[in-house]
């Protein structure tokens, strides 16, 4: 499945949710997702399917001023 | 640490500070200085910043992650957004963070000074004081803006020294001494802070708080220029309090005009 | 009281002191908030000035007779001398008190701005270095005069930020910075100082000590002054040894210019 | 005998040296003493005498900056 | 008069000027004086502005009744507007006169440092340009509203120096800098001008006129400040083509190093 | 040329002068520009240095072989002295030249910053006066030393706005201001001067005349910049005699406050 | 007839338009008038009649910076 | 002859007076002389003798500030 993740087009394999993607990136740390614009609760990882051509925002804190 | 006064507390939207010096966490040049510049300023309250996560990297290190959250309070920024839509935008997501819904906003469609915009910046500001944010702008040295700012519920404004990371110094004094002699809510003065006789004179002239970021990071010592920052923030808020005496145009002697010896 | 960090002594003459605000002891409203002032402040060094005994009430009580004098230095000027030779005379007197051989040499013909002769102070500095006095000379923001009273002995220079008690702040900030540059004796700035934010731009420079009096004695609240104006010294000092961030004259983001969301 | 002591001219009566002045004057504070253009050490004042006209000098520390 | 050369030439919205000095009409003593201040100067365009008629002496004369208009382009204010809606209500009163559909759009909520309003300008001068204004706003020092107001088709920008008839000179020097860097239209520093040297830096910095009123028509001899005020933007405009040394941290002697007598 | 009022004349020493400019002879790019630059301003007075003549060139020209020394009054320095006994060597060398007996006096032991050195200053002068010389001393800010030189006789003081050659501008704005106030010579201020801007500064705070050489010699274009720098200090003059008006911490409004349409 | 004229009450007699306004008013100078806030042309003072209650603005040019 | 002009040691053949010295130097424009210390007025050129080793300056004007 083709996603747009952080503004980059990728090919994802075996993945149905936002949770699979987010297993699949190996991600351990805090996160904000944005699925199509809308900014997804963690709870609502599990339950949020994904679909070609979706595209996703993750986002996390960094050092600024 | 430098602390202030036991009886002086800065209170924004309702939630008290000891420290009138909040800090960046931009630039620093290791997690271990900017913990120990933290420390060394008492600083209560720490801006971040929110960005992409690095998806071929995705568990790297950043500095954020050696800061004992539960001694600072977090303001995230808006940092990046061109208009108020993409500031709107980055303050949901920094909000679903779950950290806070306090929001430093910044809305900068110039890249070389970095200055914000006033159209931009109180359209925003509406928008997400309306969603329930606590909204802390970035403005310009404009007194009729900050007092709109004001009037539809920010909870500070947030008047530029000089441009961001430049270290130039309260050049804009003269119009940010109107914003406070005007407001309502607490001033802070946020960017151009180069030393900390800038950082005592805002604080002089009856600022609440000092934002600073590069001066510190900066540094050759940064925990060495946190301290100092934070006592000249301490320094000036004193003198405020204390009240200064009045320039003179002509000398005035110090020691007594009578009884001189031989004459 | 305001400390300085342990290993940074300033020295004169070979004497440490660890406070670099010396401050005087003209004008204070009443002695306990004097006494209050120098704890606050943490000074090591207090300046006193001669005059005639007033013959009517000879054991009338000045501030001076409520100083604890053996916790601090004790700094007599010429203050109300005139010419090199009044100030020589003056000199000398207060040597005779047995207090100290330390002078601060003040040679001032000028009743409205009370700016320093620099002919009449040369002239005597060279007098008095030759009886053996430990000679502090307030002058003008001249480099050449400094450089000349450096070299005939003085243990200090003073060059004075703005004149006596107009507490208008570093206006000969300029020149001072080029006497500082060109200075193998501490510097101290004396006199015009209004604010921390002046004391911590005068530290910042290179400056060794300020010397303050007006400005924390004509405070509305002298004691949170006196601790203010120590901050702001330890501030400035604490910020030479850290070394600033250089002056740039475009903006620099705080926050990275890479990841910014949606772009 | 007329003095001048700081600036003014007064007469005293029954005093031959500083001390006799310091004393008739009744001071007792820290003071240092100038007779005609010489400064007097402490243990000088019981040996100095005074004459019709004497110029003296009586001083102390001040306030001051 | 005070000419400028004669191949430099200010263009506003395709009219040509040689001057560059545009001068008010209010505040001065009596017509002679005005009028021969404007002579002096050599002034093409003359500010004015709108009031009610007053209905108990209609035909009462006004200052603008002794000027010969065949003379001057007149550029009517919108002076005493508080909202972007009276102003546009004053610009179209203005134009209906017939005399220009000029415009120096100014709104002003606040009566203290009578400092503009950005939110209701950029309104005002959207409605204004749309209806065919030739629109000339006076702005505080912001470099992003001077950008979007020169977007929507301002025909100059007019930042402030200081606050109105204040007199203080080029307080927002450094910003104005940067408006001028950054403008595709005519600068014009309206506001604060006190002096000639404030007139010549504005110029010096890339400004391409002053507006002034307060500083000519209050000096005890307007017609002497006019004319000098004339020559300070003059001279500052020759600086500006004629290119200015470089500032330089030290000294750069004069005369030569080389063949000095007796060495 | 840039003349000043017909009645209002400068008078040093006897002599009368229209132009308050008094040019150097320093730095410029070829002869025909530098007397372009002359004329450009109307100067009547232009400084010149003395040196060894190159023997293995004798004839060489120099710039000074293309000046009309029929138009202009010729004041030689003494430049390159670093003790008043150089000093008054190179002007006794100066005045057997048969063209003047006029002396810019300068004492500088000091390469980097070239201040002048007090001491010698006055000790040169006192010689130099005694020896019937017209002497106009260079010195830096010191309000006393200048009165020392007025007293000895000397015909103009001369204090700097700055090092010289840096074009930093009148950095020493405040002590001239006391200078000046205190002076019953003419004030000339001499070096540091960059723009037009502070020639017009100079002169309004009461500057009888300035000295520039390296803001119009180092120009790129020098007669450009000659005639702006005059346009300046005409500009000043101008503006000293018409009295300015006083600086206001508030606004003031130019248009009428009653009256206003629609309220 | 009650006219509200540059914000102020005032009663007139025997005038029907803003021609005869002006004319009662001895107004002979440059203005602009605006009738209920229409911004009226000099031409069209003559036809333009006035009701009780009309408001109206008549702005002249002062000096101004 | 040695003189020393200028600060330089220079040797010269055939001159007696600072009028030679000039001759020989060829300079044709205006300068001040200064010879062992003493400053030479123009007339004097002629009758001042040099001698083995003297001393001296020749000077003009440059530009200058």
């Amino acid at each position: 499945m083709r996603l747009k993740v952080n503004g980059q087009e990728r090919e994802f394999e075996n993945i149905g949710t936002v949770e699979d993607l987010i297993a699949t990136l190996g991600i351990h740390r805090m996160i904000v997702v944005e699925h199509n614009g809308t900014i997804l609760k963690r709870d609502r990882y599990a339950t949020s399917r994904l679909n070609e051509g979706d595209v996703l925002e993750i986002v996390h804190m960094v050092g600024g001023g | 640490m430098v602390g202030g006064q036991s009886d002086d507390v800065l209170v924004i939207a309702g939630k008290e500070f000891r420290s009138r010096l909040i800090m960046g966490s931009g630039k620093f040049p290791d997690p271990e200085t900017m913990n120990r510049a933290y420390e060394a300023a008492g600083t209560e309250m720490i801006t971040v910043a929110l960005r992409r996560l690095n998806l071929d990297d995705p568990n790297e290190k950043t500095l954020l992650d050696y800061i004992d959250w539960s001694r600072y309070a977090i303001l995230p920024n808006t940092a990046g957004a061109r208009t108020a839509e993409e500031a709107i935008h980055t303050a949901r997501l920094a909000r679903a963070m779950g950290l806070s819904d306090w929001i430093k906003l910044e809305v900068i469609p110039d890249p070389k000074y970095l200055l914000p915009d006033p159209i931009g910046t109180l359209e925003a500001a509406k928008v997400l004081v309306k969603e329930g944010f606590v909204v802390l702008p970035y403005i310009n040295d404009d007194p009729i803006l900050a007092k709109h700012l004001e009037e539809i519920g920010c909870a500070t404004v947030m008047p530029l020294a000089a441009p961001i990371g430049s270290g130039q110094g309260l050049v804009n004094y003269s119009q940010i001494q109107i914003i406070i002699e005007q407001a309502n809510v607490p001033v802070v003065v946020d960017a151009g802070i180069g030393a900390p006789s800038d950082a005592a004179l805002a604080m002089e002239i009856g600022s609440s708080a000092c934002l600073i970021n590069s001066a510190i990071a900066l540094a050759k010592d940064p925990v060495g220029m946190a301290k100092a920052m934070a006592m000249g923030v301490a320094a000036g808020r004193e003198a405020y309090r204390a009240g200064r005496m009045a320039r003179k145009a002509y000398a005035s002697a110090s020691s007594p005009l009578e009884g001189i010896v031989g004459r």
